[in-house]
């Protein structure tokens, strides 16, 4: 996976891109900045999209704090390209999140530490997120609301309103400053740890993009063989039998290694798209 | 009962806002119990769109985009439903048959726009490059736009020309061109993944990253397990590192 | 045929005995096979005794105290059922029948007592801090012998007065308390795990805890394959420990 | 889990608690003394309860041989609050597990040490006792018993209770025997390696209490939320999805969190029992 | 139509070759596709044999030797059964309902073959041993002959003698014998493993090995799977014993 | 699992048989030697068995590439003795492994450490092919011409012959030229890290090992115990419950020790084949 002169080449230059240049902690976070940073969130998934999914509204909660802490401009730089990775994880838990790493950018963690704290922490939130609330608090609420509207009352559409949106609330302002509270009370044991914290982070990160991988690239081929009276799935009968998830993690380190090839996301969401439509078109995707 | 231009126009504006709310703002004013009442109070009929309302509530009871997976759309299925039935007087479920395909139709068009709007991703990234805070506000803003447009468009056109006509533009959409792009909607996060690998991964994290791939394509185990697993591993790495000079006292002590 | 009270009285001590038996010693004289011919001694008719435990041992058979969960009480139901079946000359199957009830009641009066009884561990855990060898045994002691007597009054009371009178008995137990008290039962373990947390559980514990309930929870994997795999890791981190004096020798070979 | 300071604090006083004042091997234990702790096993039972199972009855089997190794009584009191640790294994199997032990008391192995080995060997031989006696031997002597009996023989009684006992008592006895001898041969080695193999013993140890979390607490909400048509099973459709055995962990870390705060587990047991009548009577439990 | 002993002789080394191809060579010329021909060409009826060789593809369709074990023999299956077919004229179904049990005989037979070839193994050995490069390419070649013979007579006595005395032959076969070898034939890898361990194995691999066994016996996880993990294993070993050095120096950065 | 003194004899004296005494790079294997190789691959399961499977194929395959590389005839009989081992892979994709394992014989690696990279790769192969060949690619193109001899033409048998091995064949010398060259390439690396290279290929292969025993030793018992009514099947009701694959476990571990006691393969053999006949013949097996 990527031959020895290539790694040692990435690594150096990751290294480099990898720190901030400046080292101080950040200026402190007011509860203004915390609340402004809650309120944007609400915009977390308004650039939504299959490639980065929630990454550009991520990036939109956070730019006045980055703004703030990262006085450097070549710093908000590479905050900002950071935070433009891959991200999905629950809109409601999402200012959790937001808080921790805002703490750590204060305390100007690496990029790649931050990063993969950020998905270690986020991705098992969506799943979670989406039992608590998509599937229970809103079904609750939505049956409560029908059954009065049901009865002709317009209190229904009302009590579901207030209700429903009473614990959204809470949560999302609640969770921004709890976690951006309990984030910066860690930053002297980070900073003191900083190397370890960032292995430990990307191990967790690293672990759960296998698992994302395996569970949120979506890609089986239709294809059978159809040989006289011998029907061969290929998908059912080969891949699944040998390797769940085959082609998703071969499509995904194809795309790892155009990527660094220098092939930018655009080209390759053309290709992919290429791909699909034409798969879909001759039967075999 | 005619719906009115304006009504029509009006139907299409409160289709704008809900959509935005299915996945920003997200404050559940979309949901058909807290629709149906606004179509009936724009149609001049709150209480068919209370009852109206509650029915659809139940229809699309425990559909919600999990993971970015679109069910077929509550929005105009409300929107345009709720019109249906005050105008032409049928019962709610009738209504809501005559909406399903725009429902579908617009559970293609949503996860059209979501990969439409991937190659956006890049120009996001050489603005993140430039640190232009604005820039990247404006895409998020554009996308609102285009986003509720499209739901402006999917209310007022069938609800001002009718289901039938407006019927035939949904047959007339390139099916295999669609499924195509719901087929590449469910790859592209591939892309996502190696972007992101390119900033985290080192040779280091190659055997984690298998364990994670094992885990869930084998094991089945669903993300929180997987992350509680290599958060254990992490803690164990985490300890170990400090040891060194532990063990040496040790070592010392037991004379070896 | 009348029961004396002498005969109950013996039957009741039989009951005491063998109550004993199904927790402590194990000889295994409480199971129906023997239970029964002694039931029938006692009662003047050893015969109809064997048929009656050779019959009833069928009825329990694969039916044991697993992880400390009671099935139907086997000792109640044999000494009554037994009881009835000599007395009334009915068929041990509808002797059973009759016994079943009492056994259920004795199933969740067992329980209850290893709930009530959990209290009791503090006043151990103080006579340990004091090394009060003696303290420590009149307890077990005393345990016993409730238990016992508990088995001996379920035994005596139903085949004194008979069924129907103690069938009143029983239906007068409130069924929620009870009930509450199995759960209670169920969650209790909880606390004995934390006594054993506080003095084995250190920082670097924390992820093989993880680990062994991940394995549980999710992977359902019994504990005898925790363990292994567990043995596995703790042999791992064992044999590395001794190496950094080998690496250093290594790392001089390779010149690094 | 644990902030840093009370997990300084905690492992300060642990390893004063942890270890014996005497490190000096123990008295040589001679047959007669392990015949008596086989024979006292017989009532490992005897004060059996759902918060430490077979604790007292465990330490009871343990006693005499206790007394002779620790002459120092603040060891004989450090040694026999950790027997009082929760504990269930099997009770044919048990002295197995209680020879390895006094081996290790014997050699003055720490408290901790001793009992993440009681729990690494004890636990596991539960499940393997109860499929090999109660599942298979038991069984097979019931049914030979049960068929001479029915056809009128009082050697049904007589052969099922020889056949059973041999069996019981061999393995009762024999395994006492053996495993003390194992142990003590292994003494040498256990001595020169004290705190490695505590280590390795408190990995199996902790594992296995992880997965006894997950296995032996039994508590699941039977709330269900009725909301007009909606009805949202907690147990079912939100946590068995997110995390199976999410109560039990729950409600044990707590437990944990209170018995580090000092509380008695008698308070602990008066809350759980009110706990549980009141969720049986409210009904969720 | 009578077969000629020329022709069953022919046959007969047919069946020789094939034999040898089913796990050797591996060409599948000993798919009844080609066989069938083959058979066809000999008793001079090409084209009935190139019908019965497409019917009977498909009667062994995804049959093939996995790990070892074997499925019923498609070679004697096709030759027999081919034969019959073109000389008697019955349908190949019928002629493949003729030919079954020698199928099924000569898979026993195999499997006996297999188990008795094993002692032969530290015969090679020594050979080893003794870097006899001869000795080990004259075992191959004798274990081929021996097998070609095998199926020499399997095609030859049939076909030269009738179903019906062969198929006395068939019965003559002591049935607990033969399934004794099969049995013996599945636990034979453990000795096999038993060797290849006597070189491997060294303290520090028991628990990989637990590890291993532990995910295949549980887990039921494919080799494939374990291989995956135990690669991420090995890899995380790989890197961390190149750490001390680099260790050291982070520590004195840190200043501990 | 061995006791201390027995395993430190045995790593001593493996040391020594384990190491090569000619550790110079060995010849250049030429384009004729890996073609040989893979034409005499063919004969892989020509003495097929049990025990070993493909063992002595396999070292018939590799032998002229052997004796070019170790000339000192003792290193060559310990490179004999090491392939003798089990192996089981896919007959057509064995090129691939033997071209590796020649790269590693040439760079004169330990014996263990090749055999641990020999089961390492070679056995997932097995599955893997199987699937990808007996499963897929071969029904296909019976299929196909099983469709035109059905129509009667004799293209059915032809073009199923060709199109078969034309991959058959491709692979065949494809994959060992690819993997020898990739191996060879890789001999620096490997030289500069003998040690780690070894342990790293152990891990993987002694993990394997123990999956192959769970996987391919097929041993349990039809023992069951009617005792009266009760039938206690000890496979599926006590085995199975307990510890799947516990018998080949325990009959692996039990040759293990008569192997390291000095017992010959060919005397296990037998006694294997008497057990099996006699468990058949009384009907415990
Ligand atoms: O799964 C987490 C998250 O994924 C996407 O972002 C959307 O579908 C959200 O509705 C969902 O909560
Ligand atoms: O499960 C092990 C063990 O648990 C409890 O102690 C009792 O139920 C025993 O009968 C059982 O053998
Ligand atoms: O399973 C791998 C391999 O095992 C044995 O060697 C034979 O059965 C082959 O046909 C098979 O491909």
């Amino acid at each position: 996976m990527g031959s020895s002169k290539n790694s040692k080449l990435n690594s150096e230059s990751i290294v480099g891109e990898d720190e901030y240049q400046d080292q101080s902690i950040g200026t402190e976070l007011t509860r203004t900045d915390i609340n402004k940073m809650a309120w944007r969130s609400l915009l977390l998934q308004a650039s939504f999209n299959y490639e980065r999914m929630q990454a550009a509204g991520w990036l939109y909660g956070l730019l006045p704090a980055l703004n703030k802490i990262h006085t450097n401009k070549e710093d908000l730089s590479k905050a900002m390209k950071g935070h433009m990775g891959f991200l999905n994880t629950h809109p409601f838990l999402v200012t959790f999140v937001m808080g921790i790493i805002l703490a750590m950018e204060r305390s100007k963690q690496n990029v790649s530490s931050i990063q993969s704290t950020k998905i270690a922490i986020g991705a098992p939130m969506g799943g979670v997120g989406d039992a608590m609330f998509w599937l229970t608090l809103l079904p609750i609420c939505g049956g409560i609301g029908a059954d009065l509207a049901l009865n002709g009352s317009i209190m229904g559409a009302v009590v579901f309103f207030l209700l429903f949106n009473v614990v959204h609330f809470s949560l999302r302002f609640g969770l921004a400053h709890y976690a951006y509270r309990m984030g910066v009370s860690a930053i002297p044991i980070i900073k003191a740890n900083t190397k370890k914290v960032a292995h430990a982070a990307s191990i967790v990160g690293m672990t759960v993009i296998g698992a994302l991988v395996a569970t949120y690239v979506n890609l089986s081929t239709t294809l059978e063989i159809t040989a006289g009276d011998a029907v061969v799935k290929i998908q059912a009968d080969v891949i699944d039998k040998l390797m769940p998830a085959f082609l998703p993690l071969l499509y995904t380190l194809t795309m790892f290694a155009l990527v660094k090839r220098g092939w930018s996301p655009v080209r390759l969401i053309v290709l992919t798209v290429t791909l699909a439509v034409v798969g879909k078109f001759a039967g075999f995707l | 009962m005619e719906i009115s231009l304006l009504q029509a126009f009006m139907l299409g504006i409160l289709a704008f806002i809900a959509g935005l709310d299915l996945f920003n703002g997200l404050t559940h004013m979309h949901r058909p119990v807290v629709l149906g009442p606004i179509v009936g109070f724009i149609l001049g009929d709150l209480q068919t769109g209370i009852l109206v309302g509650g029915t659809l509530e139940l229809v699309w009871m425990g559909l919600a985009p999990l993971a970015g997976a679109q069910p077929p759309n509550v929005i105009i299925g409300t929107v345009v439903g709720a019109a249906f039935a005050i105008s032409t007087g049928v019962s709610a479920d009738v209504a809501v048959g005559i909406a399903v395909p725009f429902a579908v139709a617009v559970q293609m068009g949503i996860t059209f726009l979501f990969s439409a709007m991937a190659p956006m991703m890049s120009k996001c990234d050489r603005m993140a490059e430039n640190a232009d805070i604005k820039g990247i506000e404006k895409v998020n803003y554009m996308a609102l736009l285009v986003l509720g447009s499209f739901y402006f468009l999917w209310a007022f056109l069938p609800i001002h020309f009718g289901a039938e006509h407006a019927g035939a533009m949904v047959e007339a959409l390139p099916e295999t061109l669609i499924d195509g792009l719901g087929v590449a909607g469910g790859i592209m996060p591939a892309i996502g993944f190696a972007v992101l690998m390119k900033i985290m991964m080192k040779n280091a994290y190659i055997p984690y990253f298998i364990l994670g791939f094992v885990g869930a394509a084998w094991l089945e185990l669903p993300i929180l397990a997987i992350a509680g697993a290599a958060l254990a591993m992490a803690l164990i790495d985490f300890m170990k590192k400090s040891e060194p000079v532990q063990i040496k006292n040790e070592e010392a002590e037991d004379g070896i």
